[in-house]
């Protein structure tokens, strides 16, 4: 065998499963979409305006980050490449859906 | 163990909920549990499957395997055509009802019923894959090993098919052709620490310097992947001993690099040998000290 | 029903009953003619609370984060998995004999295998 | 301005009604374009060419892992000049004009009937029935220049812009409940799996690339300048310098 | 001369491996007494005392094998056993010949050492739920090939044999079999099945006062 012996001692690339991340992303895209509708909703009772309601939004957006940390414990690198993007991956798409919810709710709830 | 959790009687037991739980565990986890998922078919009617519509279809397949592999082509015809009738021009319920011919010896007629299905549509894999079966089923392994080899030249990245061409080459003891098989699993699946055994295992097997060497860099490999792979380190200790024997005993750096290869997995056998039993039992310690009468 | 269905649904009732509070003291002040300040202390508490227990159990429901890393899943399946092909089976095994139904057979199979 | 007070009749015929007639129609809207989805014929030579793209990626990607000689005796299968499948096959680029084929019009024809229409029609329907309500209001304040998008039917000059009328309330709902659909309709459901049991899905299926022979040569070339790399020349050091 | 007797708990192994992996070839080496050898004939008389089951899968691998049979090798020194044979069932319901079985490399090894060894093969078809025949062919090293040997010559230490398999077929006692594979995946199991042993020894002890 003709090998370039070669001393190096890089620590491999750690591979992922794609399946695997799919599934967490899948997880993850669920309760952000779910969180966006009932927060909005909690907003929409609450009678929130203005700031005060995407304040919430960002207030919930942090809640359900924590929440994803006690689920995942102390080791989260073994389910998430990086934490931060767990807290901005969705961001718009579900403030679209909160607002949604929260004018729908506000709506039946304060304005008649 | 897992085998032991789910005894057949017990199955009586068992809720509505249990057994579709056990159910998916067995699909999810790809294990072959014919006699159990029998047994739930023919002894618990209580359980409807149509009550799960999102997984009754997949549960239907479960069964029709189950109780084909247990010779109870009855129980497969009934769910056979419980399907025939919501999809009465299905591929996949024509090719059910090839593998009911199989499993009652008409292999001749399963083949038709295949060939059929292939007509209609070129590119069903499935229906093809069936086929090789059949010929296994008549004890035809070279025929397998064609019709097999035919399929692969189509669908070449089709993993189960290279698995059991593998396995079929193993069975007539083409070694070479066999590690080939395995080779391209494992492009699919670098990671995996069983293959990475796997080659080294019918490297080892075909035997001579140039093999073993490779034996000893793939259960090296499936080492780091899965330090608690015991074949792997079984293996590395065989392949070491044996190596040590071909090289020159003049202090050349591999020489050097097995030896100290094979302490190291001698060292880690008899370790986890004492985890798990206590210290008294040495069976496999005593077996690395015949082996290493060798050196 | 499992804990985290039964959060769910507690929550999402509380949830509505705190958004029929919420409007039951609106249409309250309209008719008293009061100006809408904030909402009472009970129902926000309430709100509020609902919206933790439904997001814990919807998180519970979600279903089970997997390990990304490629060989931690492969490292706990056995051969005996990794080999069972479905696709594959052939049913023309021992387990014939073992069940019930089957009729021992003196015919053709028999004499072929004669030595 | 003085408060507006809307009268409740407006609330349970009006506005939720709009919101469930939304959320239904995007659910109807779903199951009909499966019912419609047409299953495209595959021939078994472009299963043959997709498989055989992947097995080269692979082996690109892989090919690390396995010894020198068999990935040259890979590769010499890929490429070798006179045998090799890449230069052997010689497809016929065939690029298609969506105009021309008669089944990609039909589904540009699907597409558009279960997508676009149902928006129309029923947009068109409610802006009809339930014209000229004010529906709600947003809780937060907006400039003038959403007027004319929240109060669509509604033309009052001196109205505040967070109120919204019945046609933009529906509008709002077509985009807002996208995500809630996913949510809903989630990915195993039944249809899904019905469509699997009548089988005209083959497990092959999978993308194509429309022009097999310039996705050939683009693999050929990726293939030619892969350089051979063995991964496992350092294991048994790596082994034992991580359990030292 | 060349008879051949098993022990209950032995055959029971046997019919209990072939039973657990019903869809798979199986595969397993026979210990025979060895102070009951006499050297020099040239078909002894064989006490079968134990059988220790090996492979489901990977059969035609020899790296396992070669440490199941070094392990073998050694428990056979410390309690005077000698490794007498091979049994061996095959995947195919039909095939019930020593040609169709896997690992005769094993085999023809063990007759290397042992010239008058065993090849036992499983008769798929007759291994049935309420065993009526012993359902094993028996074959004997003989000059480089295995003859078949006669089915009177082959006697058990008990004449309850089959009804004490098939009870235990019938609680499902296979799936106490642990084999070598089994082993390997974990290693708290016992491969020497002496779990098996025992039930065995239980259930031929109630035949026998019953039967007395």
């Amino acid at each position: 065998m003709s090998v370039p012996l070669k001393k190096e001692n890089v620590p491999e690339p750690i591979a992922y499963s794609e399946a695997a991340l799919r599934n967490n992303a899948n997880v993850l895209e669920y309760c952000r979409t779910s969180m966006s509708a009932l927060s909005g909703s909690t907003a929409g009772v609450l009678g929130l305006t203005a700031l005060n309601g995407f304040a919430f939004y960002m207030f919930s957006v942090v809640i359900l980050w924590v929440m994803f940390m006690i689920k995942a414990g102390p080791n989260w690198q073994k389910y998430y490449v990086s934490r931060q993007s767990l807290l901005t991956h969705g961001f718009l798409g579900g403030l679209c859906t909160y607002v949604l919810f929260w004018t729908f709710i506000y709506g039946m709830v304060h304005v008649y | 163990m897992s085998d032991n959790d789910y005894s057949l009687a017990s199955i009586g037991d068992l809720s509505e909920d249990e057994i579709f739980d056990l159910l998916r565990k067995w699909r999810e986890s790809n294990e072959r549990k014919s006699r159990e998922i029998n047994k739930i078919w023919t002894c618990r009617p209580d359980v409807v499957i149509e009550n799960r519509p999102n997984e009754k279809y997949l549960i239907y397949e479960q069964i029709i395997l189950a109780t084909l592999d247990c010779n109870n082509s009855l129980g497969a015809i009934m769910v056979i055509n419980t399907l025939d009738k919501q999809f009465p021009r299905s591929l996949r319920v024509m090719r059910y009802k090839a593998m009911v011919l199989e499993s009652d010896g008409r292999y001749e007629d399963a083949l038709q019923v295949l060939d059929e299905i292939i007509k209609v549509d070129e590119t069903n894999a499935p229906a093809r894959k069936r086929r090789v079966a059949v010929m296994k089923a008549q004890g035809l392994i070279g025929d397998a090993i064609k019709e097999l080899v035919d399929y692969l030249k189509k669908y070449s990245a089709d993993m189960e098919a290279w698995q059991e061409l593998s396995e079929l080459y193993l069975q007539i003891g083409e070694y070479s052709r066999a590690v080939y098989c395995v080779e391209e699993l494992l492009l699919h699946q670098p990671h995996s620490h069983l293959l990475h055994q796997r080659v080294a295992d019918i490297r080892y097997t075909m035997g001579g310097v140039e093999n073993l060497e490779l034996a000893k860099s793939y259960y090296c490999q499936a080492l780091k992947l899965n330090a608690n792979n015991m074949r792997a380190l079984l293996g590395l200790i065989l392949v070491t001993n044996n190596l040590l024997g071909h090289y020159k005993p003049t202090g050349c750096s591999k020489r050097k690099e097995a030896w100290k290869l094979s302490r190291w997995a001698q060292s880690e056998v008899t370790k986890k040998q004492r985890e798990m039993r206590g210290a008294d039992d040495n069976a496999l310690t005593n077996m690395m000290l015949s082996l290493s009468i060798s050196e | 029903m499992s804990f985290p269905k039964v959060l769910l649904t507690v929550g999402f009732i509380s949830l509505f009953h705190s958004a029929f509070s919420a409007a039951q003291h609106r249409s309250y002040l309209r008719i008293t003619s009061q100006e809408f300040t904030t909402l009472p202390l009970d129902i926000v508490i309430q709100a509020v609370g609902s919206l933790f227990a439904v997001m814990w159990g919807v998180m519970c429901i979600a279903g089970n984060l997997r390990e990304i890393q490629a060989a931690a899943e492969l490292n706990n399946i056995a051969w005996e998995t990794q080999m069972n092909v479905p696709s594959f089976y052939m049913f023309n095994h021992r387990l014939r004999a073992m069940e019930s139904s089957y009729i021992p057979t003196s015919g053709k199979g028999d004499l072929e295998n004669l030595e | 301005m003085a408060e507006l007070l809307l009268d409740p009749k407006i609330r349970l015929w009006v506005f939720l009604p709009i919101v469930v007639i939304t959320f239904l129609v995007g659910i109807v809207r779903h199951y009909v374009s499966i019912i419609l989805s047409s299953q495209k014929k595959i021939e078994l030579l472009q299963v043959q060419d997709s498989q055989v793209m992947i097995r080269a990626r692979l082996l690109r990607e892989n090919g690390k892992y396995l010894p020198r000689q068999s990935f040259a005796m890979r590769r010499h299968w890929f490429n070798n000049e006179d045998t090799g499948y890449f230069k052997v096959q010689k497809r016929t680029s065939n690029a298609q004009n969506p105009m021309t084929d008669p089944g990609m019009m039909t589904d540009m024809l699907k597409g558009n009937v279960t997508n676009v229409l149902p928006m129309i029609v029923i947009g068109g329907w409610i802006n009809w029935m339930f014209s000229g309500f004010l529906t709600t209001k947003v809780p937060f304040p907006l400039t003038l220049r959403f007027k004319p998008m929240l109060q669509r039917g509604v033309e009052l000059a001196y109205l505040d812009a967070s109120w919204v009328s019945s046609a933009s309330w529906y509008f709002l709902n077509v985009f807002g409940l996208r995500t809630i659909y996913a949510l809903v309709l989630g990915e195993n459901n039944a249809a899904d799996q019905s469509k699997m049991m009548q089988e005209q899905m083959s497990g092959a299926a999978m993308a194509m690339p429309p022009d097999p022979k310039a996705a050939f040569k683009a693999q050929w070339e990726a293939l030619e300048i892969t350089e051979h790399r063995w991964a496992l020349a350092n294991v048994e050091n790596d082994l034992l310098i991580k359990n030292d | 001369m060349g008879e051949v007797t098993f022990n209950t708990s032995a055959y029971a192994k046997i019919i209990l491996h072939a039973v657990k992996y019903s869809h798979c070839a199986v595969n397993g080496i026979l210990l025979a007494d060895g102070s009951k050898i006499k050297d020099g004939s040239k078909s002894p008389d064989l006490d079968i005392v134990n059988a220790m089951p090996l492979f489901h899968h990977s059969h035609n691998l020899s790296p396992m094998a070669e440490v199941a049979l070094t392990q073998i090798e050694n428990l056979a020194q410390t309690e005077n056993y000698v490794i007498a044979g091979y049994y061996a069932a095959c995947e195919n319901f039909n095939d019930n010949t020593v040609e169709k079985c896997p690992g005769q490399k094993i085999a023809e090894k063990i007759a290397e050492y042992f010239p008058s060894a065993l090849f036992v093969v499983v008769e798929n078809k007759k291994l049935v739920k309420h065993l009526t025949s012993p359902a094993i062919k028996i074959h004997r090293y003989n000059d480089g090939k295995w003859k078949l040997q006669d089915n009177n010559k082959v006697s058990f230490d008990t004449p309850f044999v089959l009804e004490t398999v098939s009870h235990l077929l019938e609680w499902e006692g296979y799936k106490d079999l642990v084999d070598f594979d089994n082993y390997l995946d974990d290693m708290t199991q016992d491969w020497s099945n002496v779990a098996i042993e025992k039930v065995v020894e239980k259930i031929d002890a109630v035949n026998r006062d019953s039967g007395e």
